[in-house]
């Protein structure tokens, strides 16, 4: 018997913890309601995120989504790194058991 | 007790053994979100006796209080934002950021000189607990319409882009950015909780909220010592003009403090002390997060660096003792 | 002590701080582990305190108890599941997973009943902590059983795949799931070791686990306020003939309790009343994992809306002192 | 010099901590004793699982294997979606640096 | 309006925490300053890594970086892996949110 | 106090729980990082408690405590390692690893045997806190310097390769990874505040450093039996060998402690026994992440299983009361 996948994206988001509800709601807007949140630390141009206290603590977000899903989260997650927020999202083609 | 014994607070020394063991390459380091978890701890601690002694508190004193804690959170960052726009030096949506910080209280600082003034023996009114709470919020707000005005004055001068709508204000955000930041929310039901609850009942929680407080207290500033000196590193990249800010500020806002506290409060030596560490000390745990989404222009390694890089450790070692001469000396005691 | 006062205790008063923080979308969140850790904490504490006080208990009463709980243990699910097939309702594997949740306890809700007497000065028995410890279990097996004949009967009334086995009921595993729990474990080890270890040693470790246990009950049921507000969003979701379950089904198990305590067990109203919440109380720690892995087919988002946003909030504002009264109207005092 | 790699793939596994023990118990049947646990937090069909309790806490299971273990894997996996249970697994293909 | 991305490549290295210091120094020698840090549990071949003392606890480093970039810093995760050091290492291709 | 009863006294009742729950196959676990911030406390309060006795300790006995210690640590790595290079038995590598581990201490025993001495009431000096401190950082020395003798004799074994640098000997990274490691820093740091700080001081801290102490000491024991089991899985891979010197060291180690507290420094019975806990019990927190780096060709999983799997719960279990027996027979009292 050989295993049945699907073909679908892994959009991973990594920003600061302070966004956390924001983006959530965000996401919700759109419809998408399947995420997983990590806690992570960091370190990038907002300086270092060891999260210690609520302000320097970063997340990571991974959705794993439809291509068709992808643009939406793609385009609404543009709108905030032009408000000037710091958020690094990227992409991964996927293969997910069906 | 003079000013070298100040240092001699446990309090404070452990707050300098988590610098000395980072300057030091040490790899000691606190487990994640014990940090955070402690700090929920001083805060309902600190809440909860802050509302059992305000309940037996007069009402117009700690009106008064409020009052004048509610200017000082609205004043002093102004004054900030003065100071840093002085010829342009830092860009509107930093110096916006930075300033709230600097209206707003840290928390731990504050503690620390309650344990100063505890280990010294000398009395202290419980007025500034609440107004530590009052004053968490106001200049949350200042710095969001700051960098509301600079947004609107940038867009201003911008030919406009059929279809991109003008940068609003929205009242209803910014005062829940402000009310509704969890370390406000925390201390300030704290404090009604210490109000409600009965003295029997507040009696079987005050050895978890009063007697291990100056222990977890020491381990507190142990790890802040540690983030504190991890800071030290962006010294370089945050520059000598925000460098002399983060020392500059402090000095100008515990003045402030000092007079509300010595002359338009009239209270003790001791409770003037704690209202100049009101003005002097900046926030690190409630602004920060507001200002990340609020001001996404202006750059967090900023601010971090200046509150608990710069200003902390400068209150925790040299601003305490100092408002404590300051006050006795203006008082005239 | 009035119904009203006893929603100033501290630990009541800091759970509504947390239903309310999150009500108003407040930021205030406990970092990861800590809610476990301090879960962790309380029921060692319990436990210290249950074994050390039952070592010097009477054996035939303790026996009793012990009978009495796993009675109950057993009834309540079956009650409970009756009702949530009342015409089909709830499918059979929701139901199973759901009604096993209301037959085992709630250590906080407990814990908070006992906070209500103590801080009211009522006396009360210790043997409802042995019963506590009893009850986690024979409801988790209710539950796997019921799902396990409802799964037979499905594939009875299905035709038979060739190579595929019908379900079985794996005893051995059905008895880990329930007994090797880990707040079982913790509960009754910790019983275990305050019954045999010296006072002398005991008194060393009171102070951790006796006198600082109603602070760190605030701080837990702040946490637990904060999370209990977050499921009210699933109330949409979960239908109102859950909700209405979650009101409904701790008025039937609390008033097993009162009766139980009083006719059955001859204690005094305190006890009763605890034992009236072992039997309305819905578990959250134990039962979850359980029958996330027995009953995979129940959604799990069911079951923790129910005992953590209905049943939790009802008990502790509304059923425990509703039950003390019930307690005392019931055995005439 | 040029940097030696060769190709394998990354399963990840989404879902409840109950299932932990359990998992490990299935990947070490099948000849897997090398993975790497994040504890997370979601939400999804069975509602938030928000770290807080044993019950709503989620585990991702980060698995590097050879795409012939990874049959073995998706195949066990598949048994568990079957009766039930809540996991989300997907798989990436990655070079690992040897 | 159509999203805009550009090609990278995301690292990720898992080891133990001990050698997280040094990594991090070496990346920066590199010139790498952009990077999320997991605090992680595992299994392998060094035993049960259950990150409940500071030895036991495992760090997965998840880095975001150009293909350039890429070649030298496996080459310095290469070095660590000669002398001996427990180090997996493995890499992505993916498209991130310009 | 016999043997037997050391066993209930309640640290070692809630590590015997911990591998209990563990071994049938228990989920109770404890959350992450809980385990290393209750380390992180032990540290401190036994580094406040030990400075502020130190501080009124004669000199001349600290200053010979300090000297053996340092010694005992020198000497039993290089006794362990003899042992494990016994006819080529344990590569070198592995061998300098686990010796090292075996000369350093774990406080976590050493706390346990403090626990059973101030439960049966037997006094204690307290240079042996001073002498604990000390000798963690020896041993880690001895370990690096072994293996990098190892390292030295393969490659003069070897043909030259061009180009390739042999591995030379860096003091300063040795010394650095021995003394900078973040125990070592907590512990002698919290002495010199215990020293500094004036009594009245001390005294506030001491609610949360002395009175809780031995309640957190259980929860800390109930983690380290749970993680102490899971390693026994590993016992199949250690082999036989090093499993009997996991038992065969610790009873050299303790009796070398034995000879040093009664003899050289004629301290009293239950010191005797403290310093022979130095000597038979293994670090697992100081020294495996020096190890891990600075010997990356040994085997992780060995040491752990070692340290934590054998000789931690031998000491626990049988040592403690063993040495001091074995104290009492040698001084003769
Ligand atoms: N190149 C990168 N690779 C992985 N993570 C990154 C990278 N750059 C930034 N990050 C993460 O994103 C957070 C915010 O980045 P920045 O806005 O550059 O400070 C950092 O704290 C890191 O956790
Ligand atoms: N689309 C998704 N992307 C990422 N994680 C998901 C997604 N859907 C579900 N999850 C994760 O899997 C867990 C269980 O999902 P579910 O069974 O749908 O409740 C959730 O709590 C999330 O952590
Ligand atoms: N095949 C694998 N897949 C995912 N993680 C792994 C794998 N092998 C090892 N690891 C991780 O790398 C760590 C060190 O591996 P090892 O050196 O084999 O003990 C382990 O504790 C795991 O966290
Ligand atoms: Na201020
Ligand atoms: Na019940
Ligand atoms: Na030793």
């Amino acid at each position: 018997m050989s295993v049945v996948t699907h073909s679908e994206k892994v959009v991973q988001i990594i920003t600061s913890s302070s966004l956390e509800l924001k983006l959530i709601d965000t996401l919700e807007d759109i419809g998408i309601y399947g995420y997983t949140i990590f806690n992570v630390r960091g370190n990038g141009d907002s300086g270092l995120q060891d999260s210690h206290i609520e302000g320097d603590t970063n997340i990571l977000i991974m959705i794993v989504l439809s291509s068709e899903s992808y643009e939406a989260v793609m385009a609404a997650l543009s709108k905030y790194k032009k408000k000037g927020h710091h958020l690094m999202a990227f992409s991964v083609n996927t293969e997910v058991l069906s | 007790m003079s000013g070298f014994d100040s240092l001699l607070i446990p309090a404070v020394l452990f707050f300098a053994l988590g610098v000395f063991a980072q300057l030091i390459k040490s790899d000691l380091k606190f487990p994640e979100g014990m940090g955070k978890g402690i700090s929920l701890y001083l805060l309902m601690a600190i809440g909860l006796k802050g509302g059992a002694e305000l309940a037996k508190a007069d009402f117009g004193l700690a009106f008064q209080a409020i009052f004048w804690a509610f200017l000082m959170g609205l004043v002093i960052p102004l004054i900030g934002y003065a100071l840093l726009r002085f010829r342009d030096r830092i860009d509107p949506f930093n110096a916006a950021a930075i300033t709230a910080h600097y209206g707003s209280v840290s928390a731990a600082t504050f503690l620390t000189a309650i344990a100063f003034l505890e280990t010294s023996g000398i009395a202290h009114e419980s007025y500034p607990i609440i107004m530590m709470v009052i004053m968490e919020s106001p200049a949350i707000i200042v710095g969001l319409v700051l960098a509301m005005l600079a947004r609107k004055k940038i867009a201003a001068s911008k030919p406009k882009v059929a279809g991109q709508e003008a940068p609003g204000l929205d009242t209803g955000a910014l005062l829940k950015e402000a009310f509704t930041n969890g370390s406000v929310i925390l201390l300030m039901g704290a404090m009604v909780v210490g109000a409600l609850a009965s003295p029997d009942a507040m009696a079987k929680v005050y050895p978890f909220s009063n007697e291990i407080f100056m222990g977890v207290l020491c381990l507190f500033l142990l790890d802040m010592g540690i983030e504190a000196a991890k800071r030290i590193k962006s010294f370089k990249s945050a520059g000598p003009t925000l460098v002399a800010f983060g020392i500059i500020m402090p000095l100008i806002g515990g003045t402030i403090g000092v007079f509300v506290g010595i002359t338009l409060l009239d209270l003790s030596v001791g409770g003037a002390m704690l209202v100049a560490i009101l003005g002097s000390s900046a926030s690190y745990i409630a602004v920060p997060p507001a200002m990340r989404y609020g001001v996404p222009e202006a750059n967090p390694s900023f601010y971090l660096t200046l509150t608990l890089g710069v200003t902390f450790p400068f209150n925790v070692v040299i601003g305490i003792p100092m408002f404590y001469q300051m006050a006795s000396w203006y008082s005239g005691v």
